[in-house]
C-alpha cells in the first residue's frame, strides 16, 4: 500500500480516502453496517430509520469527531469486502476481535464485551456446559465467532443466515442449541415474550466486540478510541447500553 | 408480540412495494433496456466471419453465463476500486445486470436471427439494400417476434435477481423485507410476502408479453 | 406524376445493337464440387432467355451470379454501359452493387417481406434504397399492383395471400425498382397447379412489353411461347442454346432430347 | 497471514472443488433430471385441451417462474415443518431444484412438442399407433432435438442456483468458499475463485452440450 | 416367410361384390364453413379413385375423413365386413382405429419420420402396433424396398433421400401396414417435376397389382390412365364422377370442364 504521511495524505500529496484528514474535510464518516442485525443494526419497526446499539454507539462517536455518520447497509458477505475497497471507513456492526481479523485489520477498543451462551429448548437437559455441546448439532451464522467456539467443542455445525434461522432449526427441533452473544437472545426474548428456550450456559471468557478499520488507519482509530474514551468518561456509553439492555454491556 | 402477523404484513406491505417501484423495478427496466443493446451488440458479433471478432463474444458470453451474478456484482463494485475504478451503487449494479442480460439475451437475438430464413437477407440485397440496411429493416423486425418470449424470460429472472443489488447497497424490493424480517424475526411470513410481490410483478410482465406478442404476430397466419 | 405504363421497361441509353448482359467463363465450386464449368450467357436487349435443365444442373446458380448473390470464382459479367465485373479479382461490394442496381430478382419462394404490407412490400426498394420521393413510389406502386390485378391487395399483409398472389406482389417488387433485367428462378414451381397461370400470364405480358429477361423454368410449353432463346443446362455447362423451335423442337444433342422425353412423356 | 493469498487459493481448491463433487454436482444434476419428469408432466397438461388441467400447469408455472427461488427453498425448508412437515436438507433442496426446474422446463419442453409438425401426429396415427405411442416414439425424439439449447441454459442456471441450497444446510461448492472466506476474511479472492470452479463446470457442460446437438443432429441435412 | 409378392394386396373375406368402402352423408365444418356437404362415395374392391378439383374444394378433408383424421358432423363410413361408423353419433377412439387399420395413408410432404432410417420407419407400424416378429417385418419391409427400386437406402435417414425417393418410402411405409385401402393425397405435387414419374410409376404398378385406392391428384393424364373411377369435386360437393372417358373426355357439368380447361390450358 502506497506510504502515507502522518496527515494522510499520500505520497503525492492527494487526500487518501479513509484518512481522518479525508474523513474530517468531508465531515462524514462512512459506516459500513448489516441494518438486519437486531438489536445492535436494524431498522426502527422494520420500516424506520437506521438504529441499534452498534449504530448509536458509532454516531457518537462521529459527533464527537466533530462529522456526520453516514450509513452504508449491505450484508456481512460484503461488509469486509467494502472496507478494503474504501466504501466504508469503518464496520459498526458487533464484530469480534479474533487473531484473523486482527491480521488483517486494525481494531477500535472494545465496546462490548458480553459472553457466548448457549441456548437451547427449555426442555433440554442434555446440555449444561459447553463440553456438553460435543456430537450435538447446533445452528451458527457462519460469519460470527460462535461457529468457530462451537465448533472447537465438539459440536456439529449447520452454517446457517442468521439467529432467525438458528432459532426456526431449534425450535422445530432439527438441532440441538444454538451458542451466540447472550444479548442477541436476550433481545429475542424481550421481543417475543416466552420463546420456550432457555440459556444452558455461559463462556467463561466474554467476546470482545470492536469497531474496524483497514489495516494501518491508525490516525482513525486513535481518533474514534479516544472518542469512545471520551464517551464512556462522560456516561453515554453506559447510557446507550442501558437503553437497549438494562445494563452496562460495554466493559 | 403486542402487533399480529397480519397487521405486521400490511404494516410492511407499503415499503416492499415502494421498495419495488424505486428499487427492484427501475433497476431492472434500465438494466434490460441496456443490455439489449449490449446483446445486440455481441450477438452481432458473434454472428461474424472474422474470428477473433467472434471469438470475444463467444468468451464474453461464456464468461457471464458460466460465474455466478452474485461475483459479478462484487467485483465490479468491491473489486474495481483495487484498480482504482470506484463506481456508486446505482451505476455498478446496473453495469453489473445490464452485462449479464448482455451475454443471456446475445444468444437468444442470436437465434432469432438466423431463425429468418436467408431468403429474406437475399431479398433485401436483391433490392439494392446493404446488409445493415437489410438487418435493421428487414432481419431485427422479424427476429423480434421470435425472441420475445425467450427475452420475457430473460426479464423476469432479471427481476428476481435485483435482489443481489442489496449486496452493493441498493435498497430494492427483497432488502424491505429482510429489514422487517430482522426486526420481528418473522423472516418466513415477509419473504413469502415479498414472493407474492415479485409474483405480481411478474404477473405484469407477462401479460406485457402476451401484448406485445400479439402485435408482433399481426402479420402471421394464425 | 405516374408513368403512364407501369409496366414498361425504362429506356436505356446504350446504343440498341450492344447486348444488355453478357457473361463469359463464369465458374462456381461448392466445396470441392464444380456446379458451374465456364457458362457464357448473352441476353440481347429485350429478349427473354429461359433457362432450362435437370435438378442440380445449376440453372439457380447461373441466375444468382448474375446479380452477385453468389460469388463465382472466375468469369466476367457485363451490363452494357457498366463496369466488367471480373469475379476473379474478388470484386468489391460496389461492383456487386452496381450489378444489382441494375437487375432485379423474383424468387422461387417468394421471400415477401411478411412484416410489411403488399404496398409497404413495393416501395421499400424505390424509397429506401433508390431515394425516390414516398409519394411518387406510391403512386408507382399502386398503378403496378392495379396492372396485376392486385389493386385491393395493396394494404394486405403476404399471408393473407394466396401463392400465386404473393408471387405477383414479388415481381411488382421487382418492376417498382425499374431495373433492367428482370431474374426469375422458376417462378411457378411453389404454386399450386391451378394458381401457376396468373403468374404466368403476367410474365407473358412482360415480355411482350418488352422487358429483358432470364428466367429459369420447368414449364416447357410456356417457354417455348414466351422465349427468344432456350438455353439447356446439364452438369454445369450449357449443352445446347437457340430459339425454341430448335432447342424445343429439333434438338441437337443426345442429353437434350432425352430431357425434354422425362418431362413430357406423363 | 503467515501463509500467501495464493497459498490461501491453492488451500481452498480442495474443499472448494469438493463442495462442487459433492454438493453442487450432484444436487444439480438429480435435480434437473426429476426436474425434467416434473417439467414433461406439466408440459403435457398445459397441451391439455381439458381447461382444469391446463389451467393448473399454467397456475404452477407463473408462480415457479414468478417467485424468488430462494423463497421456494425456505417455504419447504423452514415453513412445511409449521404444519408438521419436516424435510432433511438434501430432500428439501432437491424438491425444490426440481420443482424449479419442472416449472422453466416445462415451458421448453411445451414449444418443443409444438414445433414438431403437425404431420408427424398424423403419420403416426395412420401407421396406427395411439396418442401415447406417437408422443413417445415419433414426437418427443424430435422435440428433444430443438429443446436442447433451451434446457441447456436452464442446466446451468440451475448449476449456480445450486449455491443458495447453502441456506439450507446444504453444504456446497459456494458455502465452502464462503466459509474459507469468512475465516481468511478475503472474501473477494475466494468467490472469484469459485466463479472460476463454476465456470468450468458450466464449460464442461457447454461441450456436453455440442456432442448431443451432434448426436442429435445426425438425421438432419446440415 | 417373406410373401412372393409383397406388393400384392392382403387377400379379404368379404363376398367380392360388396364395395370395400362405402361413405355416405359426409358432412364437416371448420368453424362457420361448411367445407364438406353431404358427401357419398363408394369405392369398389381393386378399384381406383381418382379425386380432383379446385384448390380448396374439399378434397384432402374428404380423404381424411375417411381414415378418422377428420371428425366430420355427420355421415357414415363403412368398410365392407366391419363395423358402420356413425359420425353423427361421436365415433368411439376404437371406432377411429379401425378406420385407420384398414387404410393407409400416403401424404403430399411425405410426412417420414426424420429421426428413423428408412427401414424403422417402414417396420415402425408392424412392429410396434401390429406387434408382428421384427424379423419377419424386416424382411417384408426390404423386400418392398427393393420392389420401388430403394433396396440400397434401406439404412439411410429421410434427409438423404430426394423427394421422389423419400415419396417412395412414405408408400412403402403404407403398404407394409397391409391395408385394404391406400390413401394418395396429392403424393407428387411436392416433388420437383423430374421426380415425378418415378412415384407416378409405383402407385401405376400398385394399380396394375389391384390395390383398392382413393387418390388426390392434379395429374389429369396420370388420372384419365390408372383411375377407374373420377369424382369431380368443388365447393364441398361432387360435381359429376364417373370414368376417366366420360368425366375427362366428356365432362357433363360447366363447372368441369371450366376447371379442366384451366387446368390442361397453358
Ligand atoms: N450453397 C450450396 N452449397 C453446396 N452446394 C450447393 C449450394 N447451392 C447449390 N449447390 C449444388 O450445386 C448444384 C447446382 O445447384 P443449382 O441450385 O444451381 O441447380 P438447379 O439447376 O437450379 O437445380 P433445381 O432445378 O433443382 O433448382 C447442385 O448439385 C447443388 O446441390
Ligand atoms: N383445419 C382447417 N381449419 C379451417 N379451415 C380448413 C381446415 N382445413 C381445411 N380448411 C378449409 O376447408 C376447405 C377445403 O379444404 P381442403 O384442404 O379439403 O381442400 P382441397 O380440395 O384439398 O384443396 P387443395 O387442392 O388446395 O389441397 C378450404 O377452404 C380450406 O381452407
Ligand atoms: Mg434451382
Ligand atoms: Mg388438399
Amino acid at each position: 500500500s502506497p506510504s502515507s504521511t502522518s496527515d494522510g495524505a499520500t505520497s503525492d500529496g492527494k487526500l487518501k480516502a479513509n484518512s481522518l484528514a479525508a474523513i474530517q474535510e468531508a465531515g462524514v464518516l462512512t459506516v459500513g453496517t448489516e441494518g438486519t442485525y437486531k438489536p445492535f443494526s436494524y431498522h426502527e419497526d422494520g420500516t424506520g430509520e437506521l438504529t441499534g446499539y452498534d449504530v448509536e454507539i458509532i454516531t457518537a462517536v462521529a459527533d464527537k469527531l466533530g462529522v456526520k455518520a453516514k450509513f452504508e447497509e449491505t450484508q456481512w458477505d460484503a461488509i469486509f469486502a467494502g472496507l478494503e475497497a474504501g466504501r466504508f471507513d469503518v464496520i459498526a456492526n458487533q464484530v469480534s476481535i479474533n487473531d484473523e481479523r486482527t491480521a488483517k485489520y486494525d481494531f477500535s477498543k472494545p465496546y462490548t464485551v458480553s459472553p457466548g451462551v448457549i441456548v437451547v429448548k427449555d426442555d433440554n437437559t442434555d446440555i449444561t456446559s459447553f463440553a456438553d455441546l460435543a456430537g450435538k448439532t447446533t445452528a451458527q451464522s457462519l460469519t460470527s465467532n460462535w461457529y468457530e467456539l462451537a465448533q472447537k467443542n465438539g459440536a456439529n455445525v449447520e452454517a446457517v443466515e442468521g439467529w432467525a434461522q438458528a432459532v426456526a432449526l431449534l425450535e422445530q427441533g432439527r438441532v440441538d442449541a444454538t451458542v451466540n452473544d447472550n444479548l442477541t437472545f436476550l433481545d429475542y426474548e424481550k421481543q417475543k415474550g416466552d420463546t420456550g428456550l432457555k440459556i444452558a450456559a455461559e463462556t467463561d471468557d466474554p467476546s470482545l466486540n470492536a469497531f474496524v478499520f483497514t489495516k494501518g488507519n491508525t490516525e482513525l482509530q486513535q481518533a474514534v478510541d479516544k472518542a469512545l474514551d471520551d464517551l464512556r468518561a462522560d456516561g453515554t456509553l453506559a447510557k446507550i447500553s442501558d437503553k437497549y439492555f438494562g445494563s452496562d454491556v460495554t466493559q | 408480540m403486542t402487533e399480529s402477523l397480519w397487521e405486521l404484513l400490511l404494516r410492511s406491505l407499503l415499503p416492499i412495494v415502494g421498495g419495488a417501484l424505486t428499487g427492484t423495478i427501475p433497476l431492472a427496466l434500465l438494466s434490460f433496456a441496456l443490455g439489449l443493446v449490449i446483446a445486440l451488440g455481441v450477438a452481432l458479433m458473434r454472428l461474424s466471419r472474422i474470428r477473433v471478432v467472434s471469438g470475444l463474444a463467444r468468451g464474453y458470453i461464456s464468461i457471464i453465463r458460466g460465474t455466478p451474478l452474485l461475483v459479478q456484482l462484487f467485483v465490479i463494485f468491491y473489486g474495481l476500486p483495487s484498480i482504482g475504478i470506484i463506481v456508486d451503487p446505482w451505476p455498478s449494479a446496473i453495469i453489473a445486470f445490464s452485462l449479464n442480460v448482455g451475454g443471456y439475451a446475445a444468444e437468444v437475438i442470436r437465434a432469432a436471427i438466423l431463425s429468418v430464413p436467408k431468403g429474406q437477407w437475399e431479398a433485401g440485397y436483391t433490392i439494392g439494400m446493404s446488409r445493415g440496411q437489410t438487418l435493421v429493416r428487414v432481419i431485427l423486425p422479424q427476429a423480434a417476434r421470435v425472441s420475445v418470449p425467450p427475452l420475457s424470460n430473460t426479464f423476469i429472472s432479471l427481476v428476481k435477481d435485483t435482489s443481489l443489488a442489496s449486496l452493493i447497497l441498493v435498497t430494492e424490493l427483497f432488502r424491505q423485507a429482510q429489514q422487517i424480517a430482522a426486526f420481528s424475526q418473522e423472516f418466513m411470513a415477509l419473504y413469502i410476502e415479498a414472493a407474492v410481490v415479485y409474483w405480481v410483478i411478474c404477473l405484469v410482465l407477462s401479460s406485457a408479453q402476451s401484448v406485445l406478442e400479439k402485435r408482433l404476430d399481426r402479420y402471421v397466419a394464425h | 406524376m405516374s408513368p403512364t405504363d407501369p409496366l414498361a421497361p425504362e429506356p436505356v441509353d446504350a446504343p440498341i445493337e450492344a447486348p444488355l448482359l453478357t457473361a463469359r467463363g463464369i465458374r462456381k465450386s461448392f466445396g470441392d464440387v464444380e456446379v458451374l464449368k465456364s457458362i457464357d450467357l448473352t441476353v440481347p436487349r429485350g429478349n427473354v432467355v429461359a433457362l432450362i435443365g435437370p435438378s442440380g444442373s445449376g440453372k439457380t446458380t447461373v441466375l444468382r451470379s448474375l446479380n452477385g448473390l453468389e460469388v463465382p470464382e472466375a468469369g466476367t459479367v457485363e451490363f452494357s454501359g457498366g463496369d466488367v465485373v471480373d469475379f476473379a479479382q474478388a470484386p468489391s461490394k460496389r461492383q456487386l452493387a452496381s450489378l444489382r442496381d441494375r437487375s432485379a430478382m423474383v424468387f422461387q419462394q417468394f421471400n415477401l417481406f411478411p412484416h410489411r404490407t403488399v404496398l409497404e412490400n413495393v416501395i421499400e426498394g424505390p424509397v429506401q434504397v433508390q431515394k425516390r420521393p414516398k409519394a411518387e413510389a406510391i403512386a408507382d406502386a399502386r398503378a403496378l399492383l392495379e396492372r396485376v390485378g392486385l389493386g385491393a391487395k395493396a394494404d394486405a399483409y403476404p399471408f393473407e395471400l394466396s401463392g400465386g398472389q404473393q408471387q405477383r406482389v414479388g415481381i411488382v417488387r421487382a418492376l417498382a425498382l425499374k431495373p433492367q433485367l428482370l431474374l426469375f428462378d422458376e417462378p411457378t414451381s411453389a404454386l399450386d397447379p391451378e394458381l401457376v397461370g396468373d403468374v404466368l400470364d403476367v410474365i407473358r405480358e412482360l415480355a411482350a412489353e418488352g422487358w429483358t429477361m432470364v428466367l429459369v423454368t420447368h414449364e416447357l410449353t410456356f417457354a417455348s411461347h414466351v422465349a427468344d432463346t432456350i438455353v439447356f443446362m446439364d452438369g454445369g455447362v450449357v449443352v445446347e442454346s437457340g430459339p425454341p423451335s430448335e432447342v424445343l423442337q429439333n434438338p441437337r444433342e443426345a442429353r437434350t432430347k432425352q430431357f425434354l422425353h422425362r418431362l413430357l412423356d406423363r
